[in-house]
């Protein structure tokens, strides 16, 4: 049976630019099977330096658009890099993701270029979309095991049940994960599909990202109770909650799930309770959130509190941590720099790749 | 007279139907609060008129229009609020299922409306610049309308309020702050199902709704500087269709395009087109022409979209091949 | 405000043919916010009757079918009485119910008469769909307060939130009920109305029939627990599970639902366990349900338990029962009869009514 | 050739392509163990093939087509069955959003197929007599077919199960045991794509799909008794839609009736019938006549029904006055 992808995965998640102060790259990739509770003081630090990455990445992104260099609208993920960095490093080389707007960090920890991502915002053809999809929608690669988003909310639920039962259908050791919000958690196909996946024992790993607005819309008006974890459990499935900016608890608990799935032990939900610190989309100043709650969630910023954890518990000194934050900032504006400088796809090829 | 963009044009149709009848109520993704929704259009309804007539939804959209359906059906006038045209699919049944068929099923009225922003051209991709309107003007039991101008989007949507039928409600993004015009201030009505001839021509005769409207109107200045004479009929009204005004039209001109920007392939202008050539069939001089979205989803780049959707260039291209044939 | 029902339905509700051994018809209607913690008798024979009259429907209908005296397909409610009947009885005359293809009785009860029932089935003018409609489908009467349903399950939930949600929008004292099946409950806007329902607080009652099979699919296909009520629960509002197939267990339980929604204590969903005795429609012989199911559950039926009951407690004499098993029989002979003498629909009228 | 009825024909189908190539599985409500579905159209695989690969879905349309998009990514090839066609709108999204757009937005391919039993003409109401393929054809980045003999019906499943894109299949329930016809043993395939000529004929064309062929044939026959020679077209595919051939046809006859049973307004025969308009202006020698159902929810009654649904005596009447054109 073929492998549409095949192993190149383990290659491309290493091709990403060289980056001089981590050559033990591999050290990403904990070994299958292996639980970390404890985990490895790189991991650790890989951690904080795809968040940094991505977070530099999301900055520079905001400001452009707010200079008028952007194209269309985009969709800021800033405060959820706690759960869109380990629920890329989480997954092994051959297992597949499905994630959302917000989840920049799991592209550029899955090897898509942010050079790639950012060409996608501006609409140019070296973007994974090549200019056909918009800001972060359509960023789809599989030879990165990576499935664009479709806009409808939460279409990647049934995609991901889908390749997770493709993988259960040809008995291969591999793990689908995608995300919704708390808003997609009201939608009809998130209650068809964790039925399904329940009931099929398909490994599955679901991330909810709580950040407590859809939109506009705050928690108390999306639901009578907020209990998204016992809801899930009561389809027969594993489902817990975490702080979705406690970016190891986020990685131990869903790396767990990946290793459960993987082992045959059928699908979890993990609600990450977060919050969205920018609006909705570019364009939206969120006066609707009470300036005291992202007062509160700025101090349990995901990327400040990992530098602090790393420094207060002597994994590495201040200057490595330094040298990681130069490097991202030097990786995005080379990035920002290419992308700017990419050509526009040319409009005859406007009808090409409609079909297979 | 006063004028109004388009998109204000809509919000006062909506508090003055609001004002009038307190079986109209408001309710969507985002529509309430201090918000007023992702384009603004109900900002201030709801601390005008209450929360409960201006009611935020989760994100459901199957179970929110089945909900006005029920609400509908007890006498309530639902305005259901979209987000997007695009996700008008998400909730589908409850509209070409259960909303159309009630009626001829068993005599329950469904008066809602349905607001879909629709339209592109502004770099939005493929989710969030659809025209998904043949789709429910092939539905037996709907009515549809897109209005072109501010003057209809008000008179529209407030005969769309009225009509004891379930009435799809097109609102083309493009135009809402880009197109200003006079809107009668108070009571206004424009009648669902008249189209209207919004420039009288003698040479051809363009058929157009919603955004592509003003591009015809623009393509008929530019033709006029070579002498050709365009007519444009708005149709405004998709379903019922007013074809009396499209014939009226073609018999004198003898020559047609029909023009939208939904994808062209067994769109509404497909329908159009058809009657035209059935009906009109001794007046045409020339074979009628459709222009419409290409047959891909609507790409996001700009010389992807550009070359995705009609103009006035293109129209006036078009025109000219008819006039000349 | 206009009230599309008006006070009619009372007089409907009682405008069935005479009934010469049930003078005191008014004993069905329990005053509006008593519990019936003890059942007046007129009351329980009352569900017996109701209950007869419908099984007396179905075996007829089945008949006919078998004969070929039917058109296109229909679907038995045969076992379904315990739940079909009760439903209707509990509700006060302004309340609205939007029934499923296998509540009959539920028709009967809130006062469509069998021979349009049977109207409707034979495709005549007669029927309250005028023919336009197919079988148990699009029986609506609204002056009845009756909605037709619709085939996509489970449509009548969301149109029913809406009902209720009218009710609640009006401050009106009224309830809306609905049906499902347990396949209902795998559908997605199962779980987008249960959501809704709760977070308004909608006057709303939602009956799952739980018969075990979805067609031929056995609840181990469709769901991975069958905690459906616990899955309810979880949404925030009022669930419990009842004996589908105990009559007075079904109104006790569904009254308290209606008193729990009218007086603004929000809504309930109870789940009826039961089975379905015949096929999913006519043309099904149903080889997939194991025979010592059927076996079992015939001795429990619902028509027949509540007739023991009444005779063990000493509610009332045989001869009682067998003049109402009498009336039912004439009932439905002379429904028949007007059904099959009723005119089809005349074709130019194919497009009347389309449009209000 | 032996002959199989047009149901055994997409059996056969789904079987060959089952025991050819290990990726091919079915889904869909009650498909599977010893029922085999509503119409046993998968009766016997379970036993033949597994649990694994012939499998019973909850009722969850939208979820379990959204499954079979992720499954096709993966590769694998799901033939999902709709229990009728009507419930294909209740997974709207998965397939027009979803499994059209994928290879567009990112080169993913969906290579699926939706069986849809559609049509009716056997007294089902309006919730299981639907012709959706409208929707369908108008979406961007699908294929739609549509047989019209048991030959076809297997030959175009088995091309639309090895096609890399999404494919909706739409059979005609009415043929399902009326019909019967020679199919080829073993390996045969329909082109996706091209319509054929089934009757030749000199005075006019009728171009038809899906159960109206067989009407077409019967109003043919019943013509050529009156001196009038139909040819008449089946389209096959829907999109993409041969339109050489009925052009080439037109071309000769000068004249066309374009029929089916879906609803005529919008349909896909206002597609096919304003290309003929356009494309075949010149020699046309009398308006395109179009049929189709009316514009009402589809009726029970069956003296409501036959008014609704095209057929052999109305195309016959129709062919006759544009034959006297
Ligand atoms: C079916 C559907 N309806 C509406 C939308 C428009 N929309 C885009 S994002 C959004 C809010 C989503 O909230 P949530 O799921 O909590 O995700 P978050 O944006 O908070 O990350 C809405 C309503 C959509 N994408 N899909
Ligand atoms: C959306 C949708 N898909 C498929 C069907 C076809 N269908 C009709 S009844 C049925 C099974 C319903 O099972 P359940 O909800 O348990 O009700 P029951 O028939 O047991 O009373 C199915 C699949 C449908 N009516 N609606
Ligand atoms: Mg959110
Ligand atoms: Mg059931």
């Amino acid at each position: 049976m073929s492998d549409p992808l095949g192993s190149h995965i383990r290659e491309a998640l290493f091709s990403t630019p060289p980056r001089p102060e981590e050559p033990k790259a591999p050290a990403t990739q904990p070994e299958s099977g292996e639980t970390p509770a404890d985990l490895a003081d790189e991991l650790r630090i890989d951690l904080y330096r795809w968040m940094r990455l991505t977070r530099t990445f999301d900055n520079t992104m905001v400001a452009m658009w707010k200079q008028g260099r952007g194209l269309g609208g985009t969709f800021s993920g800033r405060g959820h890099e706690g759960i869109s960095v380990p629920i890329g490093l989480a997954l092994g080389p051959d297992d597949v993701i499905a994630p959302m707007h917000r989840d920049v960090g799991s592209y550029l920890v899955r090897g898509m270029t942010p050079a790639r991502v950012f060409g996608n915002l501006l609409g140019k053809v070296t973007g994974p979309s090549g200019g056909r999809d918009a800001n972060l929608h359509g960023m789809g690669d599989l030879s990165l095991g990576i499935i664009g988003y479709v806009s409808h909310i939460p279409q990647q639920i049934p995609i991901s049940l889908g390749v997770a039962m493709s993988f259960h259908y040809r008995d291969e050791p591999r793990v689908a994960l995608t995300v919704c919000g708390d808003g997609g958690t009201t939608a009809g196909a998130y209650h068809e599909s964790l039925n399904m996946a329940a009931l099929y024992s398909a490994p599955l790993v679901l991330v909810v990202e709580n950040n407590q607005y859809a939109y506009s819309t705050p928690l108390d008006q999306q639901m009578a109770t907020f209990a998204i974890t016992e809801r899930a459990a009561g389809y027969g499935l594993t489902a817990r909650t975490e702080d979705g900016n406690d970016v190891e608890a986020m990685y131990r608990s869903v790396k767990a799930a990946v290793d459960q799935a993987r082992s045959g032990g059928g699908p979890t939900v993990i609600e990450a309770r977060t919050m969205r610190m920018l609006g909705h989309a570019i364009h939206d100043g969120a006066e609707y959130v009470p300036p005291e709650l992202l007062e509160e969630w700025e101090t349990r910023d995901p990327v400040e509190g990992q530098r602090r954890r790393l420094l207060a518990g002597g994994v590495c000194d201040p200057a490595r941590l330094e040298d990681i934050d130069a490097w991202a900032r030097t990786e995005i504006d080379a990035a920002v720099a290419e992308a700017e400088a990419a050509p526009f796809p040319h409009p005859d090829t406007v009808s090409d790749g409609v079909y297979a | 007279m006063r004028e109004l963009t388009y998109i204000a044009a809509i919000s006062e149709a909506i508090a003055h139907e609001m004002e009038r009848d307190p079986d109209v109520l408001v309710l969507g993704e985002d529509v309430g609060g201090d918000f007023g929704g992702a384009f603004k259009v109900t900002e201030g309804l709801a601390a005008r008129f209450g929360d409960r007539r201006v009611l935020n939804t989760p994100l459901a959209e199957q179970s929110f229009i089945g909900m006005a359906n029920g609400m509908a059906l007890m006498g309530l006038r639902p305005i259901v609020e979209v987000q997007f045209a695009d996700f008008i699919s998400t909730g589908f049944d409850s509209i070409v299922q259960s909303a159309a068929t009630i009626h001829y099923r068993f005599g329950g009225k469904i008066p809602w409306v349905i607001r879909a922003p629709s339209d592109g051209g502004i770099r939005s991709g493929p989710f969030h610049s659809q025209n998904p309107e043949a789709w429910f003007v092939h539905t037996p039991g709907l009515k549809v309308v897109a209005p072109s101008n501010p003057a209809d989007a008000k008179g529209l949507l407030c005969s769309a309020v009225r009509d004891p039928n379930p009435v799809v409600y097109f609102e083309a993004k493009p135009l809402y702050r880009s197109l200003r015009g006079p809107v009668p201030e108070g009571e206004h009505l424009a009648p669902i199902g008249e189209a209207a001839v919004v420039r009288p021509g003698t040479d051809l005769t363009v058929v157009a709704y919603g955004s592509q409207v003003s591009q015809a109107l623009a393509a008929a200045t530019d033709l006029a500087a070579d002498g050709i004479e365009a007519e444009v009929v708005d149709l405004r009204s998709l379903k019922p269709l007013d074809f009396q005004t499209v014939a009226e039209s073609v018999s004198r001109t003898s020559r047609a395009v029909v023009v939208h920007s939904a994808n062209r392939l067994a769109g509404v202008g497909a329908e159009v087109a058809a009657r035209i050539a059935e009906e009109c069939f001794e007046w045409l001089d020339a074979p009628v022409t459709r222009l419409g979205g290409l047959d891909v989803p609507i790409p996001f780049s700009p010389p992807l979209e550009d070359a995705y959707r009609p103009d006035a260039q293109k129209i006036a291209d078009a025109a000219r091949r008819l006039a000349a044939y």
